[in-house]
């Protein structure tokens, strides 16, 4: 430690009181969701999932405009066709397939005039892959949306209210859930399509029908844990009303709750329609969903594989998408990460 | 102990008998009846029929026959199948279901757990990485996707396993898998988080400062506490498994509870699916009765607390 | 007396998003056999990060920068993590803050405390628990024989702080680290655990590292006292001579802030927050806070200034130009005890040396 | 205590809190305690964990119904009314509470200014935006926050600042009456007394009457005009602060004593723990507050008061000799 | 024969086949589907055996012509002919079952096949005692039947699993049991159920050495497997695990080329029918032409179905009953004017939904139907099709799809609840009245309620005053076909056929009018 730099002025006391300067906030001002964000972005995996997922949602709801036709216009002369791109160089979109070891150009057969293509190839009517699975996508995931629509509205009010209350109310809507869960979905669908006809609002409602539990039980397990929080503690010293502290402490604090399980709700509704669609009571014709494509690929899938690939690759996509995003918001809306 | 059994088995009988009530009353509002067919009953018949069926009866008169038959364990007759009892019919189909459901529930929550262990203790590190992909991936894939492409190559392609039809052990293999995937992957989800979360806890740390090494401390300290909360999905996931999967039990042709499920939705098989409804909830009752009993097993804070309480 | 435990020059950083987090800046002290060194400081001034690199716990963003843990003369800093393994919960043991997290809840307490004998002393299960038994009876849990059995919910929190430390000694450590072991407990459970404590470094002739931000525990345990602030040690001495003789305006302010059972009049606060170790002041990390600070304060880092030989502290008010300043009140009756009581209190130690 | 004769503003009387009352998992949290608050005094409550402090405070601030007895404040029996009635509405705005633990009593999603203005809104206090920034602001100030940290949210404060903000929370509505549970006991020692003087800086500027809980026996000692000693859901000693550290009469209080560590390594050294020994509390037939010399009480029998009164005496003797 | 890879002695005498269900019941009163009826078929045996398209004697000892005006059968049965328990086989086994299957308490929905029988339908309609029924054991080798009025058909039906007897002893110890599994069984068919229970997914049945004509039966164990998935009967088949599977849908249409392919068409149609109550322009015939024109039956089976359905232009399908005189098939002799209405014509289609549209004064009217269908696959593809071409050529409709499942299908068809509905119906006999009774005025199945007198009369003539005169019964059905027809009454689509693929070494397969394989003929070519 040498002496140099000490001068005689350095042992001056300093007067200014500034401590009030250490008061003062450097970092900036970062809302709980900034932060989040924040913390998001650092996760590359999940921003190219959002970015994925929002291209598909991009590509899904430009259907109209850059499917190459209509998803339900069929010409059973092309039925069946594999996978073409322009004049058939690329492979793996040559428009050939193997019967018995010869290699056979499918188009020529089926008479398709030179430069006409379908790049995902065409189904059983002859109806283009590519645009039903740009529809298909669009359906799978508005019943996505539909369904996380029934488990918001039903299962974090119902969840509030069984934490909030507590006691006998709590016991009894606990019962309600175990009785709800206890019934198969299966026959609720059934139920559903019986008396609402088969259609989106029987798939959606079915989903929401038992959709909504694990929300509930989730939000009612955080919801007895923040309501002996001091904060609340303390809005209830102020006065505020039960409704208004839902709306104002309790909603916002479950919100990566919400988020979360939301990113778990969507696939899952995708996942059970595909299910449904398999069972063969699923969307009806000639509507296209990924879950009836995916089952129609799969009966063709020893002749015509493309037919299962191409939509199994969307929900793959999809769904791996998804849940790795979910991972990056679960992390990102955990301030212990 | 004892107690608690008796307070939880009442709890399930009410539960059951909510369930059967509410089963019975939608059956009612389900259109058509079950010998609808485009052969011609006389009315007589239909009468006589309905007569034996108990159908003429006023609806309250009906469930309460149904509800004293199930009390006496009759589920009634089955539609579909000319007077065959819905018990015998529901037992026969349950055994595959129950053979593949468990040995993909062994199968898929073990290798769950393993992996999502191994997943958390590495956090962050490639070897998490391939592990959550996978996971996700596990996720991601339908059962029925995954049953073709296992069928298809490994059965059919390279002849390591039958094709289908339900004849032995080697005959469940592939729809175990089939059915193993998704259970692996959830609970290697849920193992990994959870795992992360005990890993950072204090007696962790204790358990360092005593001088355990790092495999040491997952094993003796870390895995069993992440299994609690692992154990309360592996309840739901069990029931889903048990009573069968229709597409993978249809794709292997296997005489399982899940396919039969479906048809008697299909052919309005009424006192069939009421009987599978009330036994699938028995199942998840039972199902989550032992889960909690392990529970407490594992977790020797819940195991007094419910002591006390009695 | 042989220095059991030497800190040279720590430094550590953490990486964090926002930067480097500087937690421990050049910290050095030492420990010898037989004696209780107390660190205090408050919360993030970096007394359990200190603590835990000599365990070879760090968390795992953390760095050395620099600087070595001599244990017997050997680097634990450097040493191999099987060989870590060896020295923890074994020669150098470490009792944790809260007892109601660091008990393994799905384990019984028996097992849990014989555990380190299984790792290190190659005994058998049934000795390893008759062994587990004496110092359970040791540490005054009652009817040890029966509870063995029992889980951690079963008992209150000074009987699982008394489990806790029942851990740490059952291999008969040489160095024992209790990082706040009170903090979590009630004054009166406080006092009995302390009181323990004591009972036991006599017993086991164990040295002991202990952290707490209570200078009243301060003053009932330690033999020698470091005063930490932002990741320094500021302050460093004999016990008396922290509480009687303290120079830094730190140690006076913390001393002042303390209500005594006589104080009347407003309490003398130390104004503002600790400084972001994120981006830590050129100068005296406490100088914005000092209403004594000079200015070479703002300038450069004080180094250590010599009080006597087991004294010093970091403080430019040492340093031979500084004006006098006058201590506060409070502080300068403190002093005025300081020599009724010094000669006493080098007996004491010498004696325990 | 100059003051002949003080006003009471708080008085409990026989109150009762029990938890899950009738069921095997039954706890007295409180069993049947009495206690007076004068206005614009500090009445100090000290105990160990779980003795039923904060249990105590809530009861007042009404966050649980009490089980039985009665809280009269300002005169009024607040004990029965009816939740989310008017007269709630109307005490809520008199009574206010600061919390213990400073990260888990503010909304991690709520700006400072609306969790400050919270309660102005629910009470109508404010009518328009700028009133209510001006409002918001004087607060900040009066607890010695900057106004620009209005914007911004608690995780950016330290625990001290958050402490601040919520006690800027608690005197937003102007409350007559606050109970500060533990305020302190969550702060680093250094900023412990900040909050403390503040505390007390504005009790001086408002008129405000504390009902101050907290472990730290010196803190309480400072801050309190009377003290009462909490054991078990019982008060075991109430008295003014001076009376119950010089004066300690019952074994409990005298133990919790015992046990304070001494920043004073020269006390320390001499300090003796006393054990308390509960079996006297076995026997609890004819036990209560009784009032053993002006003004202090303790939890005894009728045949005890006896003695306490001659440990009294020596005790007043040993004191004045030593002055 | 069983596989390549069968060198197992046992399976080289087992055929396995691949099923699409299981069987519901072995009650021969009972049951209502084809699975039950080829276990029945391979297992019991009738008066009579379809041997290719012939009927010929099985328990009786030849086929019996009428008397009595074709009002009395006296039927000789053969007495060398057992149960599987080695017990004879008498008359009085037959009067037993039969009577069982018209009682009403047995509840058989088949019961009304006995028709024309003596008594049958009052019995059913619980008017009459079952005893007086017109059945007779005139000693314990003959038995006469008695007619109400003249069945032409009776010796086709005696093939049908309803008129097969049962052993008495068996149904009276099972009691409601009788039928859900083997072992409540007695047999005197070719082959015994072997091990089966109630909703087993496979069953065997072994050789029957009881069986009186044993020394014939040349396959010692026929295998049944169920299997639902298309690509797994692929794949099984492939891997020579099945001898015999039948494929649908794309599965077919690949397989077109390969050498073990086959198709067989059955006695089943598939048609559409229109809901005239519930739409009134359906009355129009010019919009229900209309609606038939628009379809190209031809495309629809070859690429859409591609599994050996033919396109048809009447309900009444090929190939199953033919002219007594002329012995020609019944749909060659069908008018043009009439099967040109079910020809692809989409110009004349348009043209015609327009003038009738005009008629009706609805011109420019937007229609928004239901059509109902099956949930199978080939069903929901047939109605993609169909509601594609509709909607192309018909301006003004719109068709809603809805696939559900056949009972809910039957459901709704019986109340009216659908605007277009695809029903399917698979014969019964081999006569066309089977199909062509359904659609008179008032028929339980005629769904959309098209009515036609003089159709109706056709009808009634063929049962009454024709019933005994085969040429003039014949007339009377052409003409009713083409009244449907030129009416489009129904609209008829296709035939429905069944592809196979069929191991070569499996010969002497024998599928017979009646809808089920007589397995007697079934041979392994070693
Ligand atoms: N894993 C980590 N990552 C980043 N920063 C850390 C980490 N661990 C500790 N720190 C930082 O290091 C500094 C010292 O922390 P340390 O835990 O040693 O404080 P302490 O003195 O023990 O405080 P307390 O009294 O609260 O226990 C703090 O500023 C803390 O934020
Ligand atoms: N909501 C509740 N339900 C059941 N028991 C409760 C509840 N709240 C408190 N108790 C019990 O009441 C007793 C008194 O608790 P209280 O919180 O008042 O103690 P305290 O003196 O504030 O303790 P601490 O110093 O730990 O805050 C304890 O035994 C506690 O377990
Ligand atoms: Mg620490
Ligand atoms: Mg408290």
């Amino acid at each position: 430690m040498s002496d140099t730099k000490i001068t005689a002025g350095s042992f001056k006391p300093l007067k200014v009181d500034n401590h009030e300067e250490q008061e003062k906030i450097s970092a900036p001002s970062l809302t709980f969701t900034q932060d989040a964000i924040r913390r998001l972005k650092q996760n590359k995996v999940a921003v190219i999932s959002l970015f994925v997922l929002l291209a598909i949602i991009l590509a899904t709801f430009l259907a109209p405009v850059i499917a190459p036709q209509s998803p339900n216009t069929q010409n059973v002369a092309y039925a069946n066709l594999p996978p073409k791109i322009g004049n058939g160089h690329l492979p793996g979109f040559k428009g050939t397939a193997t019967v018995s070891g010869v290699t056979v150009d499918k188009y020529q057969q089926a008479g398709v005039p030179k430069g006409k293509s379908f790049i995902l190839g065409t189904d059983y009517l002859g109806r283009d892959l590519l645009s039903r699975i740009l529809y298909g996508t669009r359906l799978s995931l508005l019943i996505g949306i539909l369904a996380t629509l029934v488990d918001l509205l039903i299962g974090i009010p119902y969840g509030i209210i069984s934490g909030w209350k507590g006691g006998r109310t709590d016991t009894f809507m606990q019962r309600i859930i175990e009785i709800i869960s206890s019934i198969p979905n299966l026959i609720v669908v059934v139920l559903m399509m019986l008396i609402l006809r088969p259609g989106l609002l029987s798939i959606v409602l079915a989903i929401g029908f038992t959709g909504w539990i694990t929300m509930a039980r989730l939000i009612r397990a955080q919801t007895f844990q923040l309501k002996e929080q001091e904060f609340v503690l303390a809005a209830r010293t102020l006065g505020e009303t039960p409704t208004r502290i839902a709306w104002k402490h309790l909603i916002p604090n479950l919100s990566s709750t919400i988020i979360i399980q939301t990113m778990f709700t969507i696939p899952s509704a995708i996942f059970f329609e595909a299910f449904l669609s398999f069972i063969g009571i699923g969307i009806p014709a000639p509507s296209a969903s990924l879950g009836t494509l995916l089952s129609d690929g799969q009966k063709a899938f020893r002749f015509l594989p493309y037919q299962m690939w191409y939509p199994a690759a969307v929900l793959c996509l999809i769904m791996v998408a998804v849940n790795l995003l979910a991972d990056g918001l679960r992390d990102a809306f955990d301030p212990k990460s | 102990m004892t107690k608690y059994l008796i307070k939880r088995i009442c709890y399930l009988v009410l539960t059951l008998f909510i369930v059967a009530s509410v089963t019975f009353f939608m059956m009612k509002l389900m259109p058509g009846t079950p010998y609808t067919n485009q052969e011609k009953l006389s009315a007589d018949q239909l009468r006589i029929m309905n007569e034996q069926y108990g159908l003429n009866k006023p609806i309250l008169e009906q469930y309460w026959i149904y509800i004293v038959g199930l009390l006496h364990g009759d589920f009634g007759t089955s539609f579909q199948f000319n007077n065959q009892p819905v018990l015998g019919l529901i037992m026969s189909r349950l055994a595959p279901s129950l053979q593949i459901g468990a040995q993909a529930m062994i199968l898929g929550s073990g290798l769950g757990i393993l992996l999502g262990a191994v997943a958390a203790i590495r956090k962050n590190t490639w070897v998490d990485g391939v592990a959550t992909f996978f996971s996700i991936l596990g996720i991601s894939i339908p059962n029925f996707v995954l049953a073709v492409l296992l069928q298809f190559f490994l059965a059919f392609k390279l002849q390591m396993f039958p094709i289908a039809l339900w004849d032995g052990f080697s005959s469940s293999i592939l729809p175990t898998l089939a059915l193993a995937v998704a259970p692996l992957a959830n609970t290697a989800r849920f193992m990994r988080t959870e795992m992360v979360d005990v890993l950072s806890s204090d007696y962790i740390e204790l358990a360092k400062a005593k001088g355990n090494s790092r495999w040491q401390t997952v094993a003796k300290h870390a895995l069993r506490n992440s299994m609690i909360p692992v154990v309360t999905i592996i309840g739901p996931m069990a029931v889903n498994l048990m009573t069968g999967s229709l597409v993978v039990e249809n794709i292997f042709s296997i005489p399982g509870i899940g396919e039969q499920f479906v048809k008697s939705i299909m052919t309005n098989d009424y006192p069939t699916i009421m009987g599978l409804t009330i036994f699938y909830s028995f199942l998840l009752m039972v199902i989550i009765l032992v889960v909690d009993i392990l529970y407490g097993i594992i977790d020797p804070r819940i195991r007094l607390s419910e002591k006390g309480a009695n | 007396m042989a220095n059991i435990l030497e800190v040279k020059n720590l430094s550590i950083d953490f990486k964090t998003y926002a930067g480097d987090v500087h937690a421990i800046r050049d910290v050095s002290f030492e420990l010898k056999k037989g004696e209780t060194l107390a660190i205090v400081g408050e919360s993030g001034s970096g007394k359990s990060v200190t603590v835990r690199s000599i365990m070879g716990l760090l968390a795992s963003n953390a760095q050395v920068k620099g600087g070595t843990v001599k244990y017997h003369g050997d680097d634990l800093l450097k040493k191999p993590e099987k060989e870590m393994n060896q020295i923890r919960g074994n020669e150098i043991s470490m009792i944790f803050q809260d007892p109601m997290t660091s008990l393994d809840p799905t384990m019984p307490i028996g097992k849990q405390v014989a555990e380190p004998l299984l790792i290190h002393k190659a005994m058998n299960k049934e000795d390893a628990m008759k062994r587990a038994l004496t110092v359970l009876d040791l540490v005054g849990i009652p009817n040890a024989k029966e509870r063995m059995k029992d889980y951690p919910h079963q008992f209150s929190g000074g009987q699982r702080q008394r489990i806790v430390i029942a851990i740490a000694i059952v291999d008969y450590p040489q160095v024992l680290i209790a990082d706040e072991p009170t903090t979590a407990l009630d004054v009166t459970v406080q006092a009995q655990i302390i009181d323990l404590m004591k009972e036991l470094q006599r017993k086991i002739e164990t040295s002991i590292i202990f952290i707490t931000h209570d200078l009243g525990v301060v003053a009932g345990i330690a033999d020698r006292v470091a005063v930490m602030y932002a990741g320094k040690i500021i302050e460093y001495g004999l016990v008396d001579e922290i509480f009687y003789q303290p120079k830094h305006p730190y140690t006076w302010g913390l001393l002042n802030s303390m209500p005594t059972l006589d104080t009347a009049g407003k309490l003398e606060a130390i104004p503002g927050t600790p400084p972001d170790l994120l981006d830590p002041p050129k100068g005296d990390a406490f100088a914005p806070r000092n209403p004594y600070a000079l200015q070479i304060d703002t300038e450069e880092m004080p180094p250590f200034f010599e009080v006597s030989k087991t004294h010093y502290a970091a403080t430019w008010l040492l340093h031979p130009d500084a004006p006098q300043v006058e201590p506060p009140a409070a502080i300068k009756t403190l002093m005025a005890k300081y020599d009724e009581v010094a000669p006493q209190k080098v007996g004491q130690t010498d004696g325990k040396g | 205590m100059e003051k002949d004769k003080p006003k009471v503003l708080v008085s409990v009387k026989h109150l009762k809190q029990y938890f899950n009352p009738g069921k095997k998992s039954e706890v007295k949290a409180i069993d049947d305690i009495s206690f007076e608050i004068y206005e614009g005094e500090t009445f100090g409550l000290v105990g160990e964990s779980g003795s039923g402090k904060s249990t105590t405070g809530r009861s007042i601030i009404r966050l649980y119904n009490p089980t039985s007895g009665e809280i009269l404040f300002d005169g009024q029996d607040i004990s029965k009314i009816k939740n989310h009635s008017r007269q709630m509405k109307e005490f809520r705005k008199e009574i206010q509470m600061i919390f213990q633990d400073p990260y888990a009593s503010l909304n991690p999603r709520m700006k400072v200014k609306d969790i400050i203005a919270e309660g102005l809104h629910i009470h109508k206090l404010v009518k328009t935006e700028a009133e209510c920034d001006a409002r918001v602001n004087e607060l900040l100030d009066l607890v010695g926050l900057n106004k620009d940290h209005a914007t911004r949210y608690p995780h950016e404060f330290s625990g001290g600042q958050r402490q601040r903000i919520g006690i800027a929370r608690a005197l937003a509505v102007k409350p007559k009456f606050i109970i500060a549970d533990e305020p302190i006991s969550a702060l680093d020692v250094s900023i412990q007394a900040q909050v403390v003087n503040l505390l007390k800086d504005i009790q001086a500027q408002q008129n405000l009457t504390y009902l101050f809980i907290a472990h730290d026996l010196s803190m309480v000692k400072y801050i309190s005009d009377r003290i009462a000693v909490m054991h078990n859901g019982q008060i075991m000693e109430l008295a003014s602060a001076d009376d119950i550290y010089d004066r300690p009469l019952h074994p409990y209080t005298q133990s919790l004593l015992s046990a304070v560590p001494q920043p004073d390594p020269k006390l320390e050294r001499k300090q003796r723990r006393v054990a308390y020994d509960a079996s006297i509390e076995a026997n609890n037939e004819g036990r209560q507050l009784r009032e053993v010399a002006p003004a202090h009480f303790v939890y005894a029998t009728e045949a005890e008061v006896p003695g306490y009164q001659a440990a009294l005496a020596k005790m007043t003797q040993a004191t004045t000799i030593a002055q | 024969a069983c596989g390549s890879s069968g060198s197992k002695e046992a399976s080289t005498d087992t055929v396995t086949f691949t099923t699409s269900d299981v069987i519901s019941t072995m009650d021969s009163a009972l049951n209502t589907n084809v699975i039950g009826a080829q276990a029945l078929t391979d297992t019991m045996e009738g008066l009579y055996r379809y041997e290719g398209k012939t009927v010929k004697p099985a328990i009786a000892t030849k086929v019996v012509k009428p008397t009595n005006n074709g009002l009395t059968y006296t039927i000789p049965l053969r007495k060398d002919a057992k149960w599987s328990n080695g017990k004879a086989l008498t008359a009085s086994d037959f009067v037993y079952a039969w009577q069982r299957v018209v009682n009403p308490k047995v509840g058989s929905q088949y019961a009304y096949i006995y028709e024309g029988i003596k008594n049958a339908t009052d019995i059913t309609a619980g008017k009459k005692a079952v005893d007086t029924l017109g059945i007779e054991a005139k000693d314990a080798h003959t038995l006469v039947i008695t007619l109400d009025k003249s069945i032409p058909y009776f010796s086709q039906l005696m093939t049908s699993s309803t008129f097969f007897p049962v052993y008495k002893a068996a149904v009276e110890k099972a009691g409601k049991a009788y039928g859900t599994n083997s072992k409540t069984l007695v047999f005197n068919g070719p082959y015994k159920l072997s091990n089966w229970n109630g909703p087993d997914s496979s069953w065997t049945e072994v050789k029957n050495t009881n069986y009186w004509n044993a020394k014939d039966v040349k396959v010692k164990n026929l295998k049944y497997q169920v299997v639902k998935d298309a690509s797994t009967a692929l794949n099984l088949f492939q891997s020579n695990k099945v001898d015999r599977t039948a494929i649908s849908g794309d599965t077919a249409k690949q397989m077109k080329n390969d050498p073990d392919y086959s198709t067989l068409p059955k006695s089943a149609t598939f048609y559409m029918q229109l809901n005239q109550d519930k739409n009134p322009i359906f009355k129009n015939a010019k919009i229900r032409q209309a609606i038939s024109m628009t379809i190209n039956r031809k495309e629809l089976v070859s690429q859409v179905l591609g599994d050996g359905s033919k396109p048809i232009a009447s309900v009444t399908p090929k190939d199953m009953s033919f002219d007594p005189t002329t012995k020609k098939d019944f749909t060659s002799e069908l008018s043009t004017e009439g099967t040109k209405n079910a020809t692809y014509n989409p110009k004349e289609a348009t043209k015609l939904w327009k003038e009738g549209l005009a008629e009706l004064g609805q011109t420019g009217k937007t229609f928004d139907y239901t059509m109902v269908g099956d949930d199978t696959d080939t069903s929901k593809k047939q109605s993609e099709y169909l509601q594609n071409t509709l909607e192309k050529y018909l301006p003004g409709l719109k068709v809603t799809l809805a696939n559900v499942p056949f009972k809910t299908r039957l459901t709704r068809s019986d109340s009216g609840d659908f605007d277009m509905v695809v029903s399917a119906w698979s014969a019964d006999f081999p006569d066309p009245i089977t199909f062509l009774d359904l659609f008179v005025t008032g028929g339980d199945n005629n769904n959309g309620h098209w009515s036609n007198t003089e159709y109706d009369a056709q009808i009634k003539a063929s049962k009454t005053t024709n019933a005994n005169n085969p040429t003039a019964r014949w007339q009377n059905l052409l003409k009713a076909q083409d009244i449907m027809n030129t009416e489009s009454g129904v609209i008829p689509l296709y035939q429905s056929g069944v592809a196979y693929l069929t191991n070569a070494n499996v010969k002497g397969l024998d599928y017979g009018p009646s809808g089920s394989y007589n397995n007697v003929s079934l041979y392994l070519k070693k």
